[in-house]
């Protein structure tokens, strides 16, 4: 059963250096909140999980958080690229990167595949591309047909963290609008974190859920806003003004800086 | 108000000509940028029933303006259903039932080969690009695939930094059939699959487009000159545009 | 784009002698009234496939429309035998009939792989039992582990059969409460037959409901209480005294037979 | 209304004896029947907080009396979520978070292999069974399986017509670790395995489970007598009966 603590407490137990952690959130409900606590608290090596790295990213890379990253597409939705990521690979500031790069299709499999316990999931694709040597793909035969798949490992992290709008006093959650890969992320970890908008009394089923009962869940944390600068379905909009806004700051490894130690390291973890 | 003769940017005659490929009914894979402004033009112009899926789990889309991300909450509130993203790859994507999907690159080669991964080498990149994505198995498994990309001798090139594409994939689809440039359209040739500059803008001619290729552009004997938008396709479009950036909470 | 037609035609133009059928149904919004649209228009040599074959199959089997049945769980839910089935394999009455087994966990399996294209699916089952000499397992080892799991053949059927609450004007499909392998099922099949309770202006989105395009559809079909003796959630109730009912009437081949021709048999299709 | 010295049957027995062994905030993956019963007793009894899954989708089922299906609408409505059975056997049931699984069988051997497809020979058999089921799945990856079945001579099998089930499987999980019957229960011994009357209902002696086993059924030297259900357990069970099976059709 998920025990309700504050932010703060749930990362300083849960997450330790060197572990392989999936912020998971498909431009909807990124966990910057958990991201920024993170930050705080200075991880360091760990392996970065996550099919659509952005800002929060950026942020934990250019502040020396991250050993490897393993994504399928990194990138400023709509601005364009993500510098910090890309001062990394190409100049090895603040420090070298290991990439591990997937398709989407790739990775999706290798959640579903984590969250079923299966050890590897399958894909009709990465076939001619040099993704295939880049990347940690195998091939298979179908033993009734004989066509040649492509096997992806199960994605197997050792802490999953997304963000919900909603969870109950016992610690279940519900999330709506755009799901992403957090199920499957949730349930594919070894250990859980899940900020939400709001703790109610009940959950109310609707439209478009995904449900993870407090059972599959380790700590639940109340994090208003904590999906800022994305957005929580129904509590407020994507801040699109801030991912422009964010090509600027992070171009410049100073003004990144800067920027970290006013909005992030000078912050307290949002309050419970 | 419509304008006598009509004044357009590059992108907007891109974005006209590949909207204008598109049939009624066209189920559309579609990502952010060029090929969103494209399908969401077809819907709001000569196709109104095209089902538009984005990858982020979005089933039958109908955003009244464009999103910035393909999460965007319109995508999801104006959607027939939200779908969790390995669905979408599965059931949807490699199941094989999406007509056409729409990709941009940073090259693309001859045979319509795509790189979206690198510039330089890849463990020392120059430019280090975001990466695959859905890419590679949009073009395998989408019955066809449009890509987007201005021509220049950076873009088209002879051989791709990293190759994140097969333009021709073993899938159950044909693979890249058009490519839409800032210069006309270039599609496959029968036989040996390399591009050909088929279509043209006005103005243009097939030795600019030479000129813009990094490799020898076989040119169709005919090429067709691409009707310039209509101002109501400008309209449609411009009516598209993303509104401001400013965040509204609640 | 599904064409809205009455059953009958639906079923005419749609199923075809030896064709591989799938009327899916998880104990909820079983497809009754299309299966004895089959037994009306005397369809033969079927292979009839669905994870719980109970009553509708029984009497699809006891009526000769079946040369082979495959399945997982073949009974009268919380009643016992379907004796129409019994008597098939037990004694070859009124035919013999093949069987291809699976557990259940193989049969989700083979139907998400075939709505996903894939030639097999995986399960991490089957091993050590005599269930793997009776079924189409074949052994496949784990690329990256080295583990053994049993890779099952995807489930393609030439028809997939599922009965919803709603559909609208365009054939766009709703279905809600307990949805089984139904969306699985109709994205797997080469043709598609969906009977609906009612058709309906405008589907409103609601909690735990499956959509299904309809251009993923081949025919749609009014058929009200065609779910019976089935329930339809939010329209009636499981007939629970029907199922019981029917271990009477279907134990004795001449009472079977006496009751499908009066209730079938001699009935009209749902009229649209 | 309590009675002095409660009358019960075999059954009640049974599911009260099974109920037991659950600890609260325990996650059951149940059938119909039987392992409905225990499941839910336990729920209304000592245990409030534990999880019923059941094999249609129902996650966190809550039904006030005993479905006579496991697809009834009353689990959908009383669920926390309801998710596709092909999810229910990848997620939640292959992915290892189930803690106990329920099932029955037609015949048992005594390492708690289970036949649940045929008795007489698969060609031509004598009574042709349901199937597997859930339950080779059941028993691989539920962290313990207790099987509930009745003990006679028929169903207690030196050898089994079939093998449906592995009683200790190389799955996640103990495989079956308990064994209710209308006598007692057994569990397999640590070593070898080989099921262990432990546990014996009153009245039952050591003499009449063996006269009731199809094998030399080894008996513990200290077997425990097994309570008989309390009028508090005995009224919860009764409270659960299934309503009529009038249909309502609104």
């Amino acid at each position: 059963m998920a025990e309700i603590v504050p932010l703060g407490e749930a990362v300083r137990e849960l997450v330790h250096d060197g572990d392989v952690v999936a912020l998971e959130g498909f431009t909807h409900l990124i966990p910057n909140a958990a991201g920024h606590e993170l930050i705080r608290q200075g991880r360091r090596e760990l392996t970065l999980v996550r099919m659509t790295p952005d800002v929060v990213y950026d942020q934990l890379i250019g502040m020396s958080c991250a050993r490897k990253l393993v994504f399928s597409w990194g990138g400023n939705p709509g601005v364009g690229s993500l510098h910090r990521l890309r001062d990394a690979v190409e100049h090895d500031w603040p420090g070298p990167l290991e990439l591990e790069e997937h398709s989407h299709a790739g990775m999706a499999a290798g959640y579903a595949a984590g969250a079923s316990g299966f050890p590897f999931g399958i894909v009709r694709g990465y076939e001619g591309t040099d993704l295939a040597e880049r990347t940690r793909v195998r091939w298979i035969e179908c033993p009734f047909t004989g066509e040649q798949l492509a096997a992806v490992p199960a994605i197997r992290p050792d802490v999953g963290i997304v963000h919900a709008q909603q969870a109950d006093e016992a610690g279940n959650v519900q999330l709506w609008g755009i799901s992403g890969v957090q199920k499957e992320a949730v349930l594919a970890s070894r250990r859980s974190i899940v900020t939400v908008e709001e703790i109610v009394p009940a959950l109310e089923p609707r439209p478009t859920a995904v449900f993870l009962p407090g059972w599959t869940i380790t700590a639940v944390a109340l994090a208003p806003g904590g999906a800022h600068p994305s957005y929580a379905h129904g509590y407020y909009d994507r801040d699109n003004a801030f991912y422009l806004r964010w090509d600027e700051i992070s171009r410049d490894r100073e003004s990144f800086r800067a920027w970290m130690e006013r909005h992030v390291l000078d912050r307290e973890a949002s309050p419970v | 108000m419509t304008v006598a003769t009509p004044m357009y940017t590059a992108d907007e005659m891109m974005a006209v000509a590949a909207a204008r490929r598109l049939r009624n009914g066209t189920v559309c894979f579609v990502g952010i940028g060029l090929p969103s402004q494209a399908a969401n033009l077809a819907r709001a112009t000569h196709a109104p029933e095209s089902v538009l899926i984005y990858e982020s789990g979005t089933i039958g889309a109908k955003p009244r303006h464009l999103p910035l991300s393909i999460g965007d909450g319109a995508l999801a509130e104006t959607a027939d259903a939200v779908v969790s993203v390995p669905e979408i790859f599965s059931y949807w994507l490699q199941g094989g039932r999406i007509d056409v999907g729409f990709l941009g690159a940073a090259q693309i080669d001859p045979h319509g080969n795509l790189n979206s991964t690198v510039i330089g080498d890849y463990e020392r990149p120059k430019v280090r690009l975001p990466g695959a994505g859905g890419a590679p198995e949009i073009a395998a498994w989408c019955h066809e695939t449009f890509v987007m990309l201005r021509q220049t001798t950076r873009t088209f090139v002879e051989r791709l930094d990293f190759l994140t594409t097969v333009g021709r994939p073993r899938g159950g689809g044909a693979g890249v059939t058009c490519v839409v440039t800032d210069l006309g359209m270039l599609e496959p040739d029968a036989q040996t699959g390399e591009l050909v500059m088929t279509e043209l803008y006005p103005d243009v001619t097939a030795e600019d487009a030479r000129q813009a290729t990094g490799w020898e552009l076989k040119v169709a004997p005919e090429t067709r000159t691409v009707e310039p938008p209509s101002d109501v396709e400008l309209e449609a479009l411009r009516a598209l545009e993303p509104t401001t950036g400013e965040t509204v909470r609640t």
